[in-house]
């Protein structure tokens, strides 16, 4: 539905100013979102967005939407039930690798199983930014910090690998250094109908030196030209490579979302049990 | 005493059709006017435990049912071993002689008939899984039911199983209202029906409960199974999708909880339903709804605790945590029904308070409502008045704030999807605009308002929020709260009778307080007696915190609800103090 | 260490009977589980077992040990700080696909990174059995249950696939219908030195009647002679297919167990920090 | 009035080394032998906000800091406008010109001096990072402290850092302290040090609470990192392993609490440690502790709510949720340090009570506490008496029980590892065996056994339990509890310059209240006021369910520690309620 003007990505700003640190990863993520939204011709008030807390999940303050800061780790099923109640809406979540993938871990298979038309952008700094510097669920193993003295002890999470385990219909990887590239990622992910993780490579300089720019440019690598992303074992082959691929790892093109499959519920139940009509349910009960 | 009514209990092993044959039974009485109530349990195991259902049918609207009964019905051993000293004097125990080889625990005084159930079943029937029509034959008999309508509702129940085992049931249904001809003489009971026909429903409240929530316009259901609100959950999967709403069997009740928040966020009802350990686990939640102000109902059906505790049987215990579970300073409104009737009205209710004061309402149900059926005068819908959140004026919307800190505290709301409210809501303190703002004066004023809310509601002082039967000249007052309502309406009566005058006052709104009535109640009277099924005395503590009284406590946490006569019992032990029967020496010698 | 007289499985049983519905596939588990003990020659004193809530989850009543029946969805943190705490007990986890899968779901991964020497016994029957026949996580999409009367709308969860994903050391799958080959199973999943995880279907006759002995019989099959169980994306691969296969997907020889780095850990604190003296530690302050 | 001090803030932009100044003036003055505290508030955000560091140097032990300050210094503008306010009457202004180019908001009455910070550091120490080297070196001047012993300190800091940066700092400390030497003249402070050198500490409430847990014999800690509660987990990981303990950053709360009490189970003492929102998280598993029985230990440092609410700033609203928090009734203990060698004693102690009556202990403390330094008598480990679990007698161990009813509740525990205790932990209700058993009579005694290990514990009234200051003569009483102790001290003292006499009752353990002790205390006095630092008034609810009388109760939710000037408002207040000034027509009228 394109709008008499077409929204240019200034027009996602709300009047607040990001309280990022400067060189924060986060900058560049929101706006290779603000440039999705306004190519997607989203208009603000269709747009529903969630997050949880940490640093990454302040991101809803800066885009103008209706926006929900919910509580630490449970935007995805806040989020759901949005879609489910209004699937006209255009739902993104956003948050941190802590937020999603450590107290929220619990809601990540189902949700994705469910597959309603949500966009999950993870902002991942493999580490707890808002609390000041500990070891996230993505933080490799030895690293430092502050509750890691002299080490992680843990071996880290694969949040692609994750999902694709999951049998999440859309699998991507991005890079915050590369904000053109990730907002190509944004806006296939909003477009794919059905659940889209978008797993952000986002530096946070303050308390991980281990994730720098610097440190992930060599790293970083797009998925290879013949990488076939309708391949679940061959997308999940790659996430377990060491290079950190940036792209579509899996991409499911039969996609029934979920709030569509309630839609059919509900034809159906009218079809077997007949028109809703409350008086006549009671008087079942005679 | 207490008005006419015959009082069954039938007991034998889960899966034997028991709670079917009490279902059908009672579910006939009330087609043919009586009135009904009926009290189940199940075994704490999955299968093979001990099942038993218990009905009262009587002319006369019934209060509560009791834990002793008249008539037994005895499909096995077990049953019988278990049940007999449940028995009122001069009942009756029918047994099936096939399963019951030993009578000789029962007492003397229990006159004791073999009903051959399996024998016939087998006989008539051709299978020996007639056994509880039989029964139900016999005990419609007994109860003077009219034998077509209970065929009638078989008839129903098996309609999809073919003709050939509906001809079955329906020939053992016959051998045993037969062998009711033949044996029952003397104790049938003949009762007068005195409803229409027609105008009653048999509904239990998890079911009433579920209806209200559709009643209200509940468009988002999500819950996570546990017992005993799981049937609410289930009622929703059945009927909300065709009433045009949402059901999300979540993946544990903190999803359940938070996908409501959303859809609430997106302008929809939305309710979820559990019990204490679910509970417990939403805290965190609800307490973020209460911060963000949005409409959201929990309805908490109770059961025995601590930790997974009784988790099949009755409790009043969860009143602590709906009333203060939350770390923080969040405002809520809890509610609590005291009968099915109210399972209905007043989850209706609970949404027109949420959607009205954009907060979270806690409905405190209870195991002993969730699943006792009740003869209840047809739900009105139009009775029902259905609340809508504030929308702001043309005014307001000049420069939207989704705070607004107004005389009532209430602020107007905008659905997403709308042009021009845009907005945030968030976990965190913030200003009327929803932008984060952490000063102590701002922290304070938004407290205040929030809290305003509640103050608003509590000066309503509306009708529905207690039921209050004051006595001419009582010198004593029982509150209690919830399922109990019953119970303490007839051991009033009963004391009355004996004369001892009570007054009663049973909130259904249990916070806010409604305390100008509470104040009322407590003025006319010397001393309050608080009736509570758990053991530390909830609300009573809630209510000394208020109203610095020394209530008596009556607490019971027998995992069964407590009954008219231990109320009565109390009742008279207070009164005793009050007018001492001895002289004052003999009295202080007591202490 | 053997003991003086060997263990046998019936020296397992405690007085208490089983509550489980005749026929339950919960009783051939706790069979496997008896000779299993026997078998290992587990000490009952030695043996920590742990649970959630549902039938499988009444399973430690049953078995001589010290046992802990926790809430719902909370046996694998408990466990972990068990064996934490003390790394001689051997510890054992069992629980229902609802508990571990549904509630639980934000443990697993977390708790299998970490990699903790406990085993962790799926009793998976599809169904939420002690709250009489709910959809689980592992339910095929279109079943009805009591909560789904018109087809579940959700497709399931795999629970081989998402241990393998999140990097489980030790990943098999059973059948209660097997008892020598789920003995056999429990016997190398409590000797690896790391967290084992054993899904083990276990039919659940009375609300779940799309998944019973007869049904499964003929889906079921051993992985192929040629699987190479070392294999993490082979694994995965056997994991997607229709086959139900059972026996070891994955297996992974180098495996440190989490008490083991946390020992490590404490040698190492107190090589840079010196022997504990705490009054020591407070002069610091001065 | 009160004893001879000095009050300085510094302020700034976050990173700029505020609180690393703050921290070394301040521990170099306790090092010469003076008391101090100190207040830090962090910005919000993450980087790049304003900070604080507030301190107050005096030869007596210091009871609290107040909001107001006579020195302030200034590195910004920001600062500088944020804080000017702040000062009492005759303060000056330090600030540095570089960064403060406007200082017209200030009002005439502040001497404004100013202290080319950035300019001294650039010209001496070669960089303008050693800003809050020259700031130091100036403050260590106008406070009168011993430069070396500054100087020392840094050393320790920059010893790692290199020749080159030392160096550089030092250089930069010198020529503050030099400017301090040209400039300060009338300004400067002597205090005279009443303590002898090395007997003291300066620490803070996190710090003091992860040693007391040390102390008591913790071996296991796990949790969730959350402000303000997350510096006990790093303290914990830093030293904990060290003396033979594990800790875990779990995946969330639930999970830190489930290995807690998986620890436990296996006969560790174990603890974990939280805020507000990740308290209410842990709610269902705190209930099952207790009814399984085990011992467990939760610090609950709490900030501002509700939700994330105000996450970097002083609350006390938890009370209720720590106290009541639970649905079904499972028991538990709640203390709550006023200060900050509280929280090394009491957290042991929370140990002690934790394994001795084998249920959670709920330790209250804050983010006043948390986060404040201060001097304190060097903790004396040899005080700390180290309980441990009650063991089966041979005679028990004949027919061992888990869970035997004895006359204190408390049963004797075996841990898993040990020949011949096999045993279950239950959540499901049980009998003494621990097997599942849902009868009435059952649960009641269960009931029974489990609440009555806080009677038993109750009736001991220890010492420890509460600060009792009886002030003979006294019409007034304040209760508090927590980190308000040391203001409403002052506040008391400051009344009784002024005649006024008032009392101070302030309970170390807040459920189960100290009963006799409290009664007592309110047996004394004709009024009593409740201090609280939240919006609702909790424990003054708690109190009232308990006693029946009504307190003025002294709310405040500022988000910052309240004032004794802001409590000795309201004692006065109250007293000239008690005692009119007017004639009583006139006083009848204000009414
Ligand atoms: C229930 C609860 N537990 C803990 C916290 C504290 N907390 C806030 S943000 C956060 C983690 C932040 O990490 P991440 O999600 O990766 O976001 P980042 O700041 O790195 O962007 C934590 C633990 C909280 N707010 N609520
Ligand atoms: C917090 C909480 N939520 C819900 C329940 C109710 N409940 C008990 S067992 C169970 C699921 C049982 O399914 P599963 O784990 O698969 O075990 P099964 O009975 O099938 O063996 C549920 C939902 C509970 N006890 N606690
Ligand atoms: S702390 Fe890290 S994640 Fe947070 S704003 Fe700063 S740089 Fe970004
Ligand atoms: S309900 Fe199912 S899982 Fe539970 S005991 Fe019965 S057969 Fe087993
Ligand atoms: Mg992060
Ligand atoms: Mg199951």
């Amino acid at each position: 539905m394109p709008t008499a003007e077409k929204l240019k990505p200034n027009d996602y700003k709300t009047g607040r100013e990001p309280i990022w640190c400067p060189g924060c990863g986060d900058f560049g993520a929101l706006n290779a979102f603000y440039q999705a939204l306004s190519e997607l011709e989203v208009e603000p008030h269709m747009l529903a967005l969630f997050s949880g807390i940490g640093c990454s999940s302040r991101l809803p303050y800066f885009v103008n939407g209706y926006c929900h800061h919910g509580v630490h780790g449970r935007a995805l099923p806040a989020a759901m039930g949005a879609k489910l109640s209004n699937p006209e809406l255009t739902v993104v979540v956003t948050g941190g690798d802590g937020d999603g993938f450590s107290i929220g871990t619990g809601h990540v298979p189902h949700i994705v199983r469910r597959n309603p038309d949500i966009t999950y952008i993870m902002l991942d700094n493999e580490i707890y930014g808002l609390t000041k510097g500990q070891i996230a669920p993505t933080s490799p193993v030895g690293m430092t910090t502050s509750s890691t003295p002299l080490g992680s002890l843990e071996d880290p999470l694969n949040p692609v690998a994750l999902l694709i385990a999951c049998n999440a219909s859309f699998v991507a990887r991005g890079f915050s250094g590369d904000p053109k590239g990730l907002k190509d990622l944004f806006v296939k992910a909003i477009s794919h109908p059905g659940f889209a993780f978008v797993d952000v490579l986002s530096p946070c300089p303050t308390f991980n030196m281990d994730m720098t720019y610097q440190s992930l440019r060599p790293k970083v690598s797009p998925l290879p030209e013949d990488h076939d992303s309708s391949d679940r074992v061959a997308a999940f082959a790659r996430a377990l490579e060491p290079v950190v691929y940036t792209g579509v790892f899996y991409h499911r093109r039969e996609s029934i979302p979920y709030e569509k499959r309630h839609a059919s519920l509900r034809a159906k139940q009218v079809e077997y049990g007949g028109q809703p009509d409350l008086a006549a349910l009671i008087r079942k009960f005679r | 005493m207490s008005a006419p009514h015959v009082l069954i209990r039938i007991g034998g092993e889960g899966g034997e059709g028991i709670i079917s044959t009490g279902d059908l039974l009672s579910r006939a009485a009330s087609r043919q006017g009586l009135c009904i109530m009926t009290y189940r349990t199940y075994p704490a195991e999955i299968k093979g435990g001990l099942a038993q259902f218990q009905m009262k049918l009587a002319s006369d609207p019934i209060r509560s049912i009791g834990l002793r009964f008249q008539h037994l019905m005895a499909f096995n051993q077990e049953a019988l071993d278990a049940f007999h000293d449940g028995m009122l004097k001069g009942g009756t125990i029918y047994y099936d002689p096939a399963e019951c080889p030993d009578l000789s625990k029962v007492s003397g005084e229990i006159e004791r008939v073999p009903i051959p159930l399996t024998d016939l079943a087998k006989e008539k029937g051709g299978s020996i899984r007639g056994k509880n029509m039989v029964a139900l034959g016999f005990l419609s008999r007994l109860a003077s039911v009219d034998l077509e309508t209970v065929a009638g509702l078989v008839r129903e129940k098996f309609k999809r199983k073919g003709e050939k085992v509906l001809d079955s049931n329906l020939a053992s249904l016959n051998a045993g209202y037969d062998l009711g001809d033949q044996t029952i003489d003397g104790r049938g009971v003949k009762l007068t029906p005195k409803s229409q026909r027609g105008q009653s429903i048999v509904i239990s409240g998890n079911e009433a409960t579920m209806l209200g929530a559709l009643a209200a316009g509940c468009k988002y259901m999500a819950g996570y199974p546990i017992t005993p609100a799981s049937s609410i959950l289930e009622f929703a999967t059945r009927h909300l999708p065709r009433f045009g709403g949402t059901v999300v069997q979540a993946e544990d009740e903190i999803s359940a909880m938070a996908s409501c928040i959303g859809a609430s966020f997106v302008g929809k009802k939305a309710m979820t339903a559990t019990s204490g350990p679910g509970l417990m686990l939403k805290g965190e939640l609800i307490t973020l709804a209460s911060t963000q102000e949005l409409p959201v109902v929990i309805i908490d059906v109770q059961r025995g605790g601590p930790s997974t505790g009784l988790p099949t049987k009755q409790e009043q215990s969860d009143l602590k945590f709906a009333i203060y579970g939350t770390a923080g300073e969040a405002p809520k409104i809890v509610v609590a029904p005291a009968t099915v009737e109210d399972c209905f009205y007043l989850t209706a209710k609970a949404f027109s308070l949420a959607e009205e004061y954009q907060m979270p309402v806690i409905v405190l149900s209870d195991t002993n409502l969730a699943v006792r059926t009740e003869t209840v005068p047809e739900f009105d819908v139009s009775r029902v008045d259905v609340a809508e959140r504030l929308r702001p004026t043309p005014e307001q919307m000049k420069d939207y704030k989704r705070y607004e800190d107004t005389p009532t505290g209430v602020s107007p709301i905008i659905d997403p999807g709308t042009p021009g409210g845009l907005h945030i809501a968030p976990g965190l303190e913030h200003d009327e605009y929803g932008t984060p703002c952490y000063t102590g004066v701002n922290h304070t004023k938004m407290n205040a308002k929030r809290f305003r809310k509640l103050e608003t509601l509590s000066k309503r002082a509306e009708e529905w929020m207690a039921d209050w039967a004051p006595v001419e000249g009582a010198e004593l007052c029982i509150i209690g709260w919830g399922s109990t309502k019953g119970a303490i309406q007839e051991a009033c009566q009963m004391a009355a009778e004996r004369g001892i005058r009570v007054s009663h006052f049973h909130p259904r709104i249990v916070a806010p307080l409604p305390e100008a009535q509470i104040r009322e109640a407590l003025s006319k009277v010397k001393k309050v007696i608080v009736v509570e099924e758990n053991f530390t005395g909830q609300f009573s503590h809630f209510l000394k915190a208020k109203f610095k009284f020394d209530p008596v406590e009556v607490l019971r946490s027998m995992g069964v609800p407590i009954t008219p006569d231990e109320v009565l019992e109390e009742i008279v032990k207070v009164h005793e103090t009050l007018h001492p029967a001895k002289p004052q020496g003999a009295s202080y010698a007591h202490r």
